[in-house]
């Protein structure tokens, strides 16, 4: 596989490492609490685009397996153009799919999806929390900044000793 | 008889790649308005131009594409709330910008370039 | 790896690449930027563009959340906590900008080195691509007789899984409301209003989004629904309905003022609801336990047809992810919106 | 046809992430964002088409909605700095009594 080809095919991974690496800068880089979960989003964002790229298949359609079974054929023909979606369809076809490999439609792979689906809504439950905390931080020692945050309990830890 | 129907069709498609195009014209002009206008209040009426203009010509395009099915019920709805939503958001963001004291600039654009913070809010 | 596969350079890649170069500049300008108010909202854009991406990565179902989440809750709750919290960030220091930029650099090679492992960009042959994707997609239909294969997997064959991140929102919930309280008293007193707002013109100009957002709030409310019942046909489902709903009433609040969606929507009802989904996604599952079968197995539910009682599962664990999902953004929402505001004028 | 218009749509959105990085004024980036959600509605209805789907539709129409909300949001921060304000039409019973006294 010669380098062109490969860039080819691998450059989602490559745009995928440098988003994530820009979330990563984000947090690790400033101190300001809200501008860190903001880049903890763009890091996780691009965790989701990492495993959806991986799931993608050329040609394919979205994993909603709803296509008359008549129309089978012609819809592996021309490559998944063809599409009908109703419920009876859908009905009829439970009956006459017994061997057709996903009825000769090519679908992308749905288990990514799945993962992702559940990360995104965990991901603004825990995005509230980590906000919800920098609220009482902010309230407990008027910043939001790390340093100042630390040179107050720095300064409170002092106090306490002498 | 299949003449006719194929001209119609032949028609519709001609209709929906004018009316796409033109929407997507207003829409690019809007933009452009949008970066290069000199101060809030104008970029504001720019960006009328897609709202308007843009996503009605869009939209009537992709319906006429779609015919009569459930996408177009579905179109027609996004072309609704589009229609709903997006004025109010930008009447809205007018107020707020006014409310705030933001003035809009006056006179030619020449005079105002000189002095640029004279257009600033407060 | 499968080496005879190359990408094909058609519209769909131009248009990917387009949309990843978007997201590149709104990630160095995230970088760049000190404004949180600007950070926050280029946060909104970025989860919308790769909302896009997926779309074309025909990933509908995470497209759908995505722009539920991003678009709207991310959003309000960011700005939520920005008004309890500072406006802008202090630059970092050179020292630590460096350090953290060789950081990252040796990170992302390490993950470069990685990436000749992996399988090409839309290779139909590919080891996730090949085996068990394509098993659930050939199963799922006459297994449950659910088109929308991401609603089967999520809700059937990782039931499990779905009920542990049920709970995992639940559990957000119930830190917020522990963090940031139950939206009553705050130290023992009730919230008092903090800011006068007595300019009564402002207020009354507020007439067109009153109208429009009356109008908005129960057509939000009606796709919500729309899309939870439709979720087995469509991109669409519980934690996406619960969101839309979520947001109907957030907007509600922000229009009407929080008190007014308070009396419409009350905390302690919410409070009941975060629970009382999770309940019923376990209670699912105790049904099937007392039918005779394993925990979460749906086929027992009607005892006449396995693929219809595997519909019957789905639609009520769905419905109990509506509520879990529904309940806790809004516990979310009024923990936040009952702190009260202690910023000053010369903050901003 | 619709290839092209995708193509003027997502120049059209590029435009207008060039003005949200400018600003300069907050309301302009507000008013960018707005725009730019506009834009993205109008794409994914024509994406839809372009790639044979109508499930882009659907989250054309959640958009529509989700981004009015979100503009709401920022411009009510903005206006009260705070989210816990009716915007309701009767005035405060603080500015009753002010009136009040006025007249």
């Amino acid at each position: 596989m010669n380098g062109m080809q490969f860039l080819a095919g691998h450059f989602n991974y490559i745009v995928v490492i440098i988003l994530m690496m820009t979330g990563l800068y984000i947090v690790i880089s400033t101190g300001n609490m809200v501008k860190k979960l903001t880049g903890l989003g763009v890091f996780q964002t691009s965790v989701f685009q990492l495993y959806i790229t991986m799931g993608k298949v050329t040609g394919g359609r979205p994993p909603i397996v709803a296509h008359a079974p008549e129309g089978a054929e012609h819809a592996a023909a021309n490559g998944g153009e063809h599409g009908a979606s109703t419920a009876d369809t859908a009905v009829r076809m439970v009956h006459d799919m017994a061997d057709v490999p996903v009825n000769g439609v090519i679908y992308s792979n749905p288990i990514p999806h799945v993962l992702i689906l559940t990360g995104i809504v965990v991901g603004v439950a825990t995005l509230a929390v980590g906000l919800a905390l920098i609220v009482r931080i902010r309230e407990t020692y008027d910043s939001i900044e790390e340093e100042d945050v630390e040179e107050a309990e720095y300064k409170a830890r002092k106090a306490a000793n002498a | 008889m299949s003449t006719v129907l194929e001209i119609l069709h032949i028609a519709r498609f001609g209709l929906a790649g004018v009316f796409l195009l033109g929407g997507g014209f207003f829409v690019l002009a809007g933009a452009i308005g949008v970066l290069r206008l000199p101060d809030f209040y104008t970029r504001l009426h720019a960006a009328g131009v897609t709202d308007t203009m843009g996503s009605t010509l869009i939209l009537l395009g992709l319906m006429l594409i779609a015919g009569f099915t459930l996408l177009s019920v579905k179109l027609a709805l996004v072309g609704l709330f589009l229609f709903l939503t997006s004025p109010t958001a930008t009447h809205a963001v007018a107020n707020a910008a006014h409310k705030a004291k933001l003035k809009p600039l006056l006179g030619t654009y020449r005079q105002t370039r000189k002095g640029d913070n004279e257009g600033g809010s407060q | 790896m499968n080496a005879d596969f190359i990408t094909p350079l058609d519209a769909f890649t131009i248009i990917d690449l387009i949309l990843m170069l978007m997201l590149l500049i709104v990630g160095l300008a995230i970088v760049r930027l000190n404004d949180i108010f600007a950070i926050v909202m280029l946060a909104g854009v970025y989860s919308l563009v790769s909302a896009l991406w997926f779309v074309s990565l025909d990933a509908v179902d995470v497209a759908f959340t995505e722009a539920a989440v991003g678009a709207g809750i991310s959003t309000v709750l960011m700005l939520g906590a920005m008004l309890l919290s500072s406006r802008t960030a202090l630059p970092a220091k050179p020292v630590r900008k460096w350090a953290s930029f060789f950081i990252v650099l040796a990170t992302g090679a390490a993950l470069m080195y990685a990436v000749t492992d992996m399988p090409s960009f839309g290779d139909p042959l590919s080891a996730p691509n090949a085996y068990v994707g394509l098993e659930y997609l050939k199963r799922s239909l006459p297994d449950t007789e659910i088109p929308n294969v991401v609603s089967s997997v999520l809700a059937s064959y990782r039931g499990y899984d779905t009920l542990g991140e049920t709970s995992v929102i639940l559990t957000a919930g119930l830190g917020v409301m522990l963090i940031l309280g139950m939206g009553g008293k705050i130290n023992g007193q009730l919230k008092k209003k903090a800011i006068d707002y007595d300019n009564a013109d402002a207020q009354a100009h507020h007439t067109v989004l009153r109208v429009v957002s009356k109008m908005m709030i129960p057509l939000i409310v009606l796709y919500g629904f729309y899309v939870q019942f439709h979720g087995d046909f469509g991109p669409g489902g519980g934690f996406q309905a619960g969101v839309i709903i979520a947001s109907a009433v957030i907007l509600y609040a922000l229009i009407f003022g929080v008190d007014a969606a308070k009396a419409a929507v009350p905390p302690l009802v919410v409070r009941i609801g975060a629970a009382l989904g999770v309940l019923i996604y376990g209670g699912t599952g105790i049904a099937g336990l007392i039918l005779g079968s394993n925990y979460l197995d749906y086929n027992v539910l009607d005892p006449h047809s396995a693929p219809h009682g595997q519909e019957l599962g789905i639609m009520s664990i769905e419905i109990g992810v509506l509520i879990t999902v529904c309940s806790v953004m809004l516990v979310i929402f009024y923990g936040f919106t009952s702190r009260q505001p202690d910023i000053t004028d010369k903050d901003w | 046809m619709i290839f092209a218009t995708t193509l003027m749509l997502m120049g059209a959105m590029t435009l207008m992430l060039a003005r949200l990085l400018r600003g300069p004024e907050l309301y302009d980036r507000v008013l960018a964002v707005n725009s730019f959600g506009t834009k993205t509605v109008l794409f994914l209805c024509v994406f839809s088409f372009l790639i044979g789907r109508p499930d882009g539709v659907d989250i054309a129409l959640l958009y529509a909605l989700m981004n009015f909300i979100g503009t709401i949001a920022i411009l009510k921060f903005f206006r009260y700095r705070a989210l816990d304000v009716a915007l309701s039409r009767m005035p405060s019973r603080n500015t009753r009594k002010k009136a009040g006294a006025k007249s």
